[in-house]
């Protein structure tokens, strides 16, 4: 019986190494795995590659895993923005890397990833700042540059209910990048608000298979929090 | 040069408004973070226009009321949101899938600067920026079949943003197609600006000279 | 009001010109556009080049456009086959061109399109004799093949449901080639099984969104032809 | 040499069942059309193995009972199936995504020639062949973790199937990794092929008899 998950946030974390590249999925706390976070800071990997819509905010989640010393780099579309307080004082003293991306070619270069797509052309960022050091060419007159896929060796999702199997279904907008990223990393580890019997989830509405997760952690955390 | 004013610049909702009255029904549309957001205020229920939010949500309605809110309906700009009957969610890859691909009708941005060849600068001030938050708006401008930019004409200091070369760094490449800001509409044509409306009183001469690039009336 | 529904199959197929590029959906006869397919024959364009999985099989359908001589040139992943005799006929006496694709090549050329990606790399037939003419490169030590974006003039789709806004839901493995075909397109034309109120189609379950989609005719063809 | 035959080949659904034993439960796998369709018919249900189909498929289960067809469910392979509890459905996109991606655990196809190196023939039995049927097998075979291929260990003239190099045109180089045929199962090594299990009786010289590339045993 193929049965995905585990007992603890500790245990669906085992194994993860120093110096991987951990995909954290969420946009603004909406479908982000907090907990799946905050056991990341407990289970000590270092020296992280971390992908995330933003650098962090506020003090909690990313933000923390940031303050904590633990990220090498991170790979973001959001970096200084509000509340991003944290990153603002790491990068400040040179304490973290910073690789800005478009969100949707950062969106774009996971699903590449999963895809088995090791480049493809964009035109988004052509003829800008971020294209500088990127191979470009024109198709049918127009410039594009060519951007590379980006696999995670760990993906931390959050999903609204799963089965056994790993078959994910999420809430109105906590969908987000969680799909692209469960499909691009080696490794995905999800928390679940639910947990369903196998069958239960209608073979329509399942918006990543089961084959994309690896374990799957029941974690009714609630609602995301209330935004003023 | 002693100007007479006898014109009033438009407030932002009248700002809104005004460009609100020129996207047609059937229309799909994102709206950017700022002003671009209270545009969709003042597009009328019945008129159909198709909203799409890049984290994954297509046919947005109005912000909910205080006691109605879902917390996981959100919007880009992190502000609470409905469905309109007929909407659908997809994931990031997917949503920007549509971005990149030229399926939104408009995407109205703001801007610190356009340049008459449709330039748009609208992510720093300089290039010393190190650690931006570019978000989806290099995605969108490059993708969607129109951008139109809403802004104050004028920095604080008076500064033209209407310019013939954006001094700043680029969002994208002579992406945009109309520029709305507090005074005038002006289309960026293969020839440059050229005023479609002004604010009533206000004179081409008056506009130009708050204008660093030349407009034409079209 | 938006309203995408058209009240005849020869409305939905109006204006479709000489020369166009059509995608044709389905995947043995599940899922297939037979309505529009026929439609099309009665409308008259010629000179078609027709993007469909296979050369047509039996008498109907894509083999009978090819047999009525309206295709220019075919591409598809199976081209030689059973049932495919009318295509083995025309080709036989050089009446059409025929550009074999590899079936995931063929339906990520269509969602490169879709996307605004104009080329990506894909080791899918590299090293073989499709790549012949074709650019390649290696990355990390594996070599892939440049393969282009395939849009469509037109694209023919059978739904399940529709909605007034042109949203569309599919049955079972009737999904196939509709979605990234439908989005792939300048000019998405639809057959729906069913029509639906607006709002009654779930928002997790519709797997292309009426952003897709231009017209649509109810055409309530029943089940596929039962298989032998 | 006079050959005293004291073994049997397996017949198609024995082969079959031999290969079947070899999924271990909690693949993905996907099965050609022919022999390795077979496959799935003997790994029992109480071992969960999902089955994918290009045709946007995951989770398939065995042929339904001829009054309970659903018309809406067929395979690759155009045969009816159905559908597992757990099972899902995606576009063709999305499907050959996860195979171009490297998320199938294994993909059993059948094939002309495989070669010492793991280069694998399986659509066309000359470069002549200008309007051949290759169907989704090149993606598969790029694709896919591990490619196992089951076929007769010759044709029917006699000539060798496991050769040094293929001489038919190519689906993908070095792909394969494993060969079943009636008579044994030979993994595809750096060093070549190595015969990791033959039927009762059947002789190491009997087999290499039979195969152009050099045999090994393990």
């Amino acid at each position: 019986m193929i049965d995905k998950s585990v007992r603890s946030v500790a245990e669906a974390l085992a194994g993860i190494k120093d110096g991987a590249t951990v995909l954290i999925a969420g946009f603004a706390q909406v479908g982000e795995p907090r907990a799946l976070i905050d056991g990341l800071i407990e289970q000590g990997a270092r020296d992280l590659t971390v992908v995330h819509n933003t650098a962090g905010r506020g003090r909690e989640g990313v933000a923390r895993l940031i303050g904590e010393g633990r990220v090498r780099k991170i790979v973001c579309s959001f970096a200084r923005s509000r509340g991003s307080v944290i990153f603002e004082e790491v990068f400040a003293r040179g304490g973290i890397e910073l690789e800005i991306l478009p969100q949707g070619t950062m969106a774009e270069r996971m699903r590449a990833a999963a895809a088995g797509i090791p480049a493809f052309y964009t035109a988004t960022a052509a003829g800008t700042k971020l294209a500088e050091g990127k191979e470009s060419r024109v198709f049918n007159g127009r410039e594009y540059i060519l951007e590379h896929a980006l696999p995670g060796d760990v993906a931390l999702v959050e999903a609204w209910r799963a089965d056994r199997w790993g078959n994910l279904v999420y809430r109105d907008a906590g969908r987000n990048f969680n799909p692209v990223m469960a499909a691009a990393a080696t490794l995905t580890i999800v928390q679940t608000q639910h947990m369903a019997e196998l069958g239960e989830l209608p073979p329509e509405e399942i918006a990543t298979p089961g084959i994309y997760v690896d374990r799957l952690v029941h974690v009714a955390a609630g609602d995301p929090p209330l935004k003023n | 040069m002693v100007e007479t004013v006898t014109w009033q610049p438009l407030d932002r909702d009248a700002l809104a408004a005004r460009l609100a009255r020129d996207i047609p029904e059937g229309w799909s549309v994102n709206l950017g973070i700022g002003i671009p957001t209270l545009v969709g205020n003042f597009v009328p229920p019945e008129r159909e226009v198709i909203f799409h939010s890049e984290n994954g949500i297509l046919g947005m309605g109005p912000a909910p009321a205080p006691d109605k809110v879902n917390r996981w309906l959100i919007n880009a700009s992190s502000q609470y949101v409905t469905l309109r009957p007929g909407a659908s969610y997809m994931s990031h890859s997917d949503s920007f899938a549509l971005v990149r691909g030229g399926h939104l009708d408009l995407c109205v941005l703001g801007a610190f600067q356009v340049a008459e060849n449709g330039d748009l600068a609208n992510w720093a001030r300089s290039d010393d920026d190190n650690a931006p938050a570019i978000g989806g708006a290099m995605d969108l401008a490059a993708g969607a079949k129109r951008i139109w930019v809403v802004m104050e004409h004028n920095t604080r200091s008076g500064d033209a943003r209407l310019l013939r070369r954006c001094t700043y760094p680029l969002t994208a490449k002579g992406c945009v197609t109309r520029v709305y800001t507090e005074l005038a509409v002006i289309d960026v044509t293969p020839a440059g600006f050229a005023v479609i409306d002004m604010v009533p009183g206000l004179t081409i001469e008056a506009l130009q000279e708050r204008t660093d690039a030349p407009l034409a009336l079209p």
